[in-house]
């Protein structure tokens, strides 16, 4: 293992590198919290947990990714979901309609904002962090035209779904009284994760995949290179609508509840997931999997932040930041240092 | 015609608004050979081969692939591919984030999916077959720019090329790197393909090309076998001999009178730079016109950027009156005095959307520091004087200096510099893509200032220029200074042998 | 790549299998085994000699909400036998519901929530008590299908406090010889069905049914707000020219009231036009009231903290405890020694 | 380019002289929603002198409101012009620094205390510290975006993030109340003057930028760096410099901001100060014509953009739009505005323009 390990580290490509990173740190921090701070943490529904918090937040991220790989940003996608919930809330609650069609309600929103977005970046070549702000704004605002008070969805076939859980056969616990308690998950996790693995293989082995890529490694040299840089980008952005459309419906899933402050900072939180999971913001470098694995970190350190007794709700928002301060950092550093070690 | 022709231009015209690119040029490129294209910048070069790729479309003319059976319509880069005409760029135009493999077949195989298999083996073995050092599954960007150069070509073989171009390949080479390359392209030559080689550097053409054919002007001057032309007739023949109205202006100004034991206003002792320069020794007197000559590439204008401390000075030592002194930013050796037009006008010289009248008092008012703005009535004055002085055709001071000509915009610049009153003055290609008329002027100016004591450094691709105004010259080849010529060797025949070096 | 998939999935099986591990040690009924590693003997330990307390706040939004943390947590202190673990929600419940979760997780002695909202709190108390965690609610109630999803609730009794109110106000125009006159009401109404909304209005009510003399002249929303509380009571002093007494049912909505009635040129207090009730009784309102602008204001107790202990006490002991406790509250008016009040007021 | 400027004057020469005028273009937008307020009512326009709580003349109405209302945006379109001319990014971090601004403002007010009876400092100082605050977290985004590279916006995403938590870690998550009436002056009315004080403080900022501008060479600089850092450097300047600096004026203004913002409500709610006004601001820029992608700037236009939004706002308001729900018009605005600037569409615009002359001429 150690030896050629130099050789092996240059020759390993950029994504695989930062990724490989953000895996480590990612065990290195759950095992460390294990040992330091137990309880949480030592038993399998605790990781079960993070997961069914933060299944929509894997959906948006994974969108957030596929755009920053061909070097765009949308942080419109937190406007969206919440705008999704209050609409999906309104219409399940307030006019008792059917949950296929709330899901479907879910997905247009998506595309629809994916479509306007994607048509404004690709083709008219307006800065995607404006639109995208224009976005973020168009949708909460909407969701407080939509319905300004937050309310809990009562509708009986949505709570059913909402409360299904998936067992996960061998991962239970014994509890104090007892009782064998068996470790679940939420639908939004199986849709998370089919999802990631989804988009692991279309990003992988998909000419499309593959173009995200080389449009965000260099979109000059891709059109060059015979790829249809503006069509290339549209469909990012689609796909991040999508996504956002989505993420959106398992967040509501979650919640199950609508409110204009709903995915508050959820832009954020995908941005410095895909950025912890190893994407970089110069586009062309990153992998669903790192994005994955970005999300549970992020999450894990803020478990970790409030179970250490940094219990004040400042304590999120300055973690978050740091945390994405810290792998911008990290990742100018070890590109700058490969550059070096390339040029010489 | 020749049998045997992959290729033929005939006649081809290109204009652009105001300027004639290509006027009737001829190109002609045979089955298996490496076939040079020589000129110096502004000769048409690359206007030919943007026609060629179909990035312009030609005003008129004809181009013929095998033979001259099939008349072919260019139109885009996708069909100049299509017919077999593959470029590979100075600047690589791969994407330095993928693997080797996907490098050499993104964008062009069927199919929605990627047959990673299938594709890493297809490539190894055409880097194999081209010996080309480099793994299908390696991230590009960890290859070496030669052999990232060579995956480019790579990618072009493959695409069943008849016409590979190779656009200065080779200037950000080493040297084995270039020796590695070369054995690709006799390699490639050895298949069939017709290789046309755009670059610079002389030694390169002679060592591996087969042919020859020299642009100036946007005029064919001649298609040659690499063995009847000499260096010094390449060079003769790419510089040309314009003769103008300038035959002689330097006696129209007194040359500055040196007093006896005065110090070189600057001098300089082994200074480098990160833009890839060796060490060089230069110094310069009190009224004194000197220049760097040489091809371009060979490090002219990156020797004075060193001197401006425009590029990441590494090592050397600079004096100014004997007293050394430190430049490491263009702020400190605008305090000592020089000024510095740089070479790419558009890129380094205007601020485009101000006005010509910021433009003008940009660099003193950098050097009178935050504090001291002219008002308003002063800077309309400074302006005025200076667009009266150089004649600059502007409607008025409030033009944005990007609506203005490119001779106008150099004057602007000029004006910039002169506003400071520097002691030493750097034109880099100062009358390069501007009208006759304002060459001379530039040219006036510079022995005029010279005459009154300002010490200036003028570097010029165009060697009449070079020898009517300076009183010394400084030839550099291959980023190193290989000469110094004074007195009567000022001529165009030394000049030339000096540039060209090895065979005389 | 396809070693590195491998890998991630070893790494994340082992995880699971070893976090799984460490519960099984903990489930084998041997809380001080040789087994155990020296971090979790000390949480085991932790455990013996504390009451382990996770406390999920609904943030922190108000004076009053923070004063109840900080009677929450000045109560459950390591001096007192307690070990806290606080949750602040930033208003959602979907945080609360995650610590929540956590807490079940940690396998906390008790839960203290303060809750949002009312819905939505079926899955995770069932998850709760069938983990036999029992949940204090504090501050606000829930709907639940069934009450013994949760333990005890602890809160301000509005309805008590409006009656109060009522009373106060009987004795008050008894003192002031005026217990026969024609009595014209106002009420600043806070968020329309609030809690304290609905309660303070009712409680007043019921005092007012017994009073043919007393007449309501208006009741509208003002929110809560200075501003709004402001805003309604201008119209009102435009409409009802003869208001004698003002119910504002928040002291956000007084302050906005008195700055009204003030620049419409008349007096409030107990030596001006008109009388102001006040709920909330906040440190501020005690200011203005000891400036004499207020009448009497009738306390919301944010410290809940020593009630909720002397819950889990007994609870501790295995007692029964009421369903439905509602905290000490008092009143104020200028009778009493204000200074020495406001000087220990917390909030 | 020479020629396509020619083309593009020749096409609408009318049109291009009146837009050239760069000022024109938030006139025209203020002149339109006045004629829109005129027309649907009047009563828009309406100023009555009245008199508030303290006995103190003020003067009240929908025209007072926007001047009143407008002097945050407008202090602020100051500062985000100068970083949108030198970075060719804007920074959406501003609401959140002026939480912080204000925050740090009210810990240096009040002490340790949260409802301290007297200040604990004089509102000068609290207001000096706020300006240190806010201009070392504007030199943070600086350093990002002018050494690290890094877009501006992704830059200010983090304090964007982190702004209001920070906020609220600098009190403890306390909300102080000042109770010294100096403080409100700041942000309503000084006794006896009838005008609303926060418009005075604007006006005073814009005094101070217009002399900064007169009697420095600011603009030159910042303009140069927007248009060619390339050139600029050749020409002695610092581009790293001149952008930080744009950051830390921004940051300034920021602190003018937490000023008037805190002192309007005595107190602060962390969470809701400033919301939304980076997008207000930004707005404001593009609104007074000056392009977003950096370079030259007008800061009178970009003044009155800032204006002209405020005068949307109140608009709005008046036609009983929720204060949550104005984001989504105002994006539907930015959106027109950043479609109609963009070159692409613009070319497309041109070549339209120029086709139809072509017909119109044959």
């Amino acid at each position: 293992m150690s030896k050629g390990f130099g050789s092996k580290m240059k020759n390993i490509s950029d994504t695989n590198l930062l990724l490989t990173i953000t895996i480590v740190v990612f065990f290195l921090m759950y095992i460390g919290a294990m040992l330091f701070l137990g309880e949480g943490f030592l038993k399998p529904q605790a990781l079960f947990n993070i997961l069914n918090a933060n299944a929509a937040l894997i959906i948006l991220s994974c969108g957030m990714s596929i755009v920053m790989i061909t070097g765009g940003i949308d942080i419109s996608v937190g406007g969206v979901t919440a705008l999704i919930s209050m609409c999906c809330a309104v219409y399940l609650d307030k006019a008792g309609g059917s949950v296929a069609v709330s899901v479907l309600i879910a997905l247009l929103i998506g595309l629809g904002f994916g479509l306007v977005q994607g048509f404004l970046v690709a083709y008219l070549e307006i800065q995607p962090f404006i639109v995208s702000l224009a976005g973020m704004f168009f949708a909460r605002g909407m969701t407080t035209i939509v319905n300004t008070e937050p309310f809990n969805v009562a509708n009986e076939a949505f709570v059913a779904l909402k409360n299904t859980r998936i067992i996960v056969p061998g991962m239970g616990s014994v509890n104090r009284l007892g009782n064998y308690v068996d470790a679940y998950v939420e639908i939004g996790v199986i849709v998370a994760l089919l999802i990631v693995i989804l988009l692991f293989c279309v990003l992988k082995w998909t000419k499309l995949g593959r173009n995200f890529y080389a449009v965000g490694g260099n979109s000059q040299s891709a059109l060059m290179l015979g790829i249809n840089v503006k069509r290339t980008k549209f469909i990012a952005h689609l796909l991040c609508g999508i996504l956002a459309g989505v993420g959106g419906f398992v967040y509501f899933l979650h919640v199950g509840s609508g409110s204009p402050s709903h995915a508050s900072g959820a832009e954020m939180n995908a941005i410095a997931s895909s950025i912890i999971g190893g994407t970089m913001l110069t586009g062309g470098v990153g992998n669903i999997i790192g994005t994955f694995f970005g999300v549970l970190s992020l999450s894990t350190i803020q478990n970790i932040v409030s179970s250490a007794g940094l219990d004040q709700a400042w304590w999120t928002g300055i973690t978050v930041a740091a945390m994405l301060c810290l792998f911008l950092v990290i990742q100018s550093v070890v590109m700058a240092a490969r550059k070096k070690g390339n040029v010489k | 015609m020749e049998d045997n022709a992959v290729l033929q231009m005939r006649n081809i015209h290109k204009s652009f608004p105001g300027v004639k690119a290509l006027s009737g040029v001829d190109f002609t490129l045979r089955k298996g050979e490496i076939h040079a294209l020589m000129g110096e910048n502004g000769a048409g070069k690359s206007t030919l081969i943007k026609v060629l790729t179909g990035v312009y479309t030609k005003d008129e003319g004809h181009i013929y692939l095998d033979g001259h059976e099939k008349e072919v319509q260019i139109r885009s880069p996708q069909e100049a591919q299509k017919l077999g005409i593959s470029p590979v760029y100075q600047e690589i135009t791969l994407c330095p984030n993928l693997s080797v493999a996907e490098n050499m077949y993104i964008g062009r195989t069927p199919g929605a999916m990627q047959n990673w298999r299938k594709m890493n083996k297809d490539a190894d073995k055409l880097l194999k077959s081209l010996d080309i050092p480099a793994k299908a599954t390696q991230q590009l960007s960890t290859c070496s720019l030669a052999v990232q150069q060579m995956i480019a070509i790579a990618r072009a073989v493959d695409t069943d090329c008849k016409v590979l171009i190779l656009d200065e390949p080779t200037s950000s080479l080493d040297e084995q790197e270039v020796e590695k390359l070369f054995k690709l392209m006799r390699d490639l030559r050895a298949r069939g393909v017709g290789i046309i080689f755009v670059t610079h550097f002389l030694d390169q053409v002679y060592e591996v090309c087969d042919r020859i054919t020299v642009m100036r002007d946007g005029c064919l001057v001649g298609e040659y076998e690499i063995k009847d032309l000499p260096r010094v007739q390449l060079v003769s023949k790419m510089l040309g001999k314009e003769l103008d109205d300038l035959s002689d202006i330097h006696g129209e100004y007194k040359s500055y009178e040196k007093k006896e034991g005065e110090l070189p206003v600057f001098e300089v002792e082994g200074l480098y730079s990160n833009a890839g320069i060796k060490p060089f020794d230069f110094h310069i007197d009190k009224g004194e016109v000197n220049g760097f000559t040489g091809l371009l590439g060979s490090g002219r204008s990156e020797c004075v950027r060193a001197i401006f401390g425009a590029d990441h000075v590494l090592g050397g030592k600079v004096k100014k009156n004997g007293k050394p002194v430190k430049i490491s930013k263009p702020i400190d050796a605008m305090r000592q005095g020089i000024g510095y037009l740089p070479e790419d006008r558009k890129r380094d010289g205007i601020v485009g959307d101000l006005s010509v009248r910021d433009n003008i008092i940009l660099a003193q008012q950098v050097l009178r520091g935050f504090l001291k703005p002219y008002s308003k009535a002063e800077a309309d004055k400074i302006a005025d004087e200076y667009i009266k002085l150089l004649n600059i055709k502007t409607a008025s001071a409030d033009t944005p200096i990007k609506s203005l000509s490119g001779g106008n915009q150099q004057k602007v610049i000029l004006a910039r510099w002169l506003l400071t009153h520097p002691e030493y003055l750097i034109l880099d290609e100062p009358t390069r893509g501007i009208d006759v008329g304002t060459k001379v002027d530039i040219q006036k100016l510079v022995l005029k200032l010279a005459s009154e004591g300002m010490s200036v450094t003028f570097i010029s691709s165009e060697m009449d220029e070079m020898l009517r105004t300076c009183s010394r010259l400084i030839v550099m080849r291959d980023r190193k200074v290989v000469g110094e010529l004074t007195g009567s060797d000022l001529n165009q025949t030394s000049i030339m042998s000096t540039i060209a070096g090895g065979d005389k | 790549m396809k070693k590195m998939v491998v890998g991630i999935g070893v790494l994340l099986c082992l995880l699971l299998w070893f976090s799984s591990c460490g519960t099984r040690i903990d489930d084998a009924e041997q809380p001080a085994g040789t087994d155990l590693l020296e971090e979790e003997k000390e949480l085991v330990e932790e455990g013996d000699n504390y009451i382990v307390v996770g406390i999920s706040q609904v943030g922190s939004e108000s004076d009053w909400r923070i004063a109840c943390t900080e009677s929450l947590k000045s109560t459950f202190t390591q001096e007192n036998g307690y070990y806290l673990i606080f949750e602040d929600a930033q208003q959602k419940q979907e945080n609360q519901l995650k610590t929540m979760r956590d807490f079940i997780l940690q396998e906390v002695d008790y839960i203290i929530l303060d809750p949002i909202v009312e819905t939505g709190w079926d899955a995770v108390l069932k998850e709760a008590k069938d983990a036999g965690i029992p949940v204090i609610l504090v501050d606000r109630q829930v709907k639940v299908s069934d009450e013994s999803l949760y333990t005890a609730w602890v809160g301000s009794d509005f309805h008590s406090q409006g009656v109060k109110a009522g009373r106060w106000l009987e004795n008050y125009l008894e003192e002031q010889g005026r217990g026969r006159d024609k009595i014209r009401i106002v009420t600043l109404q806070g968020t329309l069905n609030s809690t304290a909304q609905l309660g303070r209005t009712d409680g007043f009510a019921s005092v007012m049914e017994e009073h043919d003399n007393w007449t309501m002249l208006a009741r509208r929303d003002g929110d809560f707000t200075q501003t709004k509380g402001q805003e309604v009571m201008e119209d009102f002093l435009n409409t009802y020219p003869d208001i004698d007494v003002v119910v504002s049912e928040n002291d956000n909505m007084t302050f906005g009231a008195i700055e009204a009635i003030e620049a419409a040129g008349k007096t409030c207090g107990p030596d001006g036009d008109i009388i102001i009730l006040s709920f909330d009784a906040g440190r501020a309102a005690l200011e203005a009231m000891a400036e004499g602008k207020i009448n009497a204001d009738f306390e919301c107790n944010p410290n809940l903290g020593p009630e909720v202990s002397r819950i889990i006490q007994k609870l501790e002991l295995g007692n029964q405890v009421e369903k439905f406790q509602y905290i000490r509250e008092t009143y104020f008016d200028p009778t009493m020694d204000l200074e020495s009040v406001i000087e220990v007021r917390t909030y | 380019m020479q020629t396509n400027e020619t083309k593009k004057a020749g096409a609408s020469s009318f049109l291009g002289r009146m837009v050239r005028k760069q000022v024109m273009i938030p006139l025209a937008a203020l002149l339109l929603l006045f004629l829109f307020n005129l027309i649907v009512d009047p009563s828009f326009f309406k100023i009555e002198l009245g008199y508030n709580s303290a006995g103190n003349p003020v003067l009240s109405g929908f025209l007072i409101t926007i001047l009143d209302s407008g002097s945050e945006l407008a202090i602020l379109a100051i500062g985000m012009t100068l970083v949108t001319a030198a970075t060719g990014g804007q920074d959406i971090s501003v609401g959140a620094t002026t939480a912080i601004a204000g925050s740090v403002l009210l810990r240096v007010l009040c002490g340790t205390n949260s409802r301290p009876e007297t200040l604990q400092a004089p509102i000068i100082v609290a207001f000096l510290v706020a300006c240190v605050v806010a201009m070392l977290f504007g030199a943070f985004n600086g350093v990002l975006v002018a050494v690290f590279k890094i877009q501006p916006m992704i830059a200010t995403l983090i304090l964007y993030t982190a702004g209001r938590s920070i906020a609220a870690w600098i009190n403890n998550n306390e909300l102080p109340v000042v109770s010294d009436e100096t403080l409100t002056y700041f942000g309503e009315f000084i006794p006896g003057i009838p005008i609303p004080t926060p418009f005075f403080i604007a006006v005073a900022c814009m005094i101070v930028i217009g002399l900064v501008l007169k009697f420095t060479n600011l603009r030159l600089y910042t303009q140069a760096v927007g248009i060619n850092e390339n050139s600029s450097k050749l020409n002695g300047l610092n581009p790293v410099f001149i952008k930080i600096l744009s950051f830390v004026i921004l940051g300034l203004c920021v602190a003018v901001v937490g000023l008037i913002k805190v002192a309007r409500i005595s107190t602060i709610n962390y969470s809701v100060i400033a919301k939304d006004i980076e997008m207000d601001a930004i707005l404001a820029v593009a609104l007074g014509g000056n392009a977003l992608s950096g370079g030259k700037f007008n800061m009178t236009a970009s003044i009155i953009g800032a204006y002209v939004i405020q005068c949307l706002t109140t608009t709005l308001y008046k036609f009983q739009v929720r204060s949550d729900a104005l984001p989504a018009y105002k994006a539907i605005v930015v959106i027109v505005l950043v479609i109609v600037s963009a070159p692409v569409v613009r070319e497309k615009f041109n070549a339209f323009m120029a086709k139809r002359k072509v017909k119109e001429a044959a």
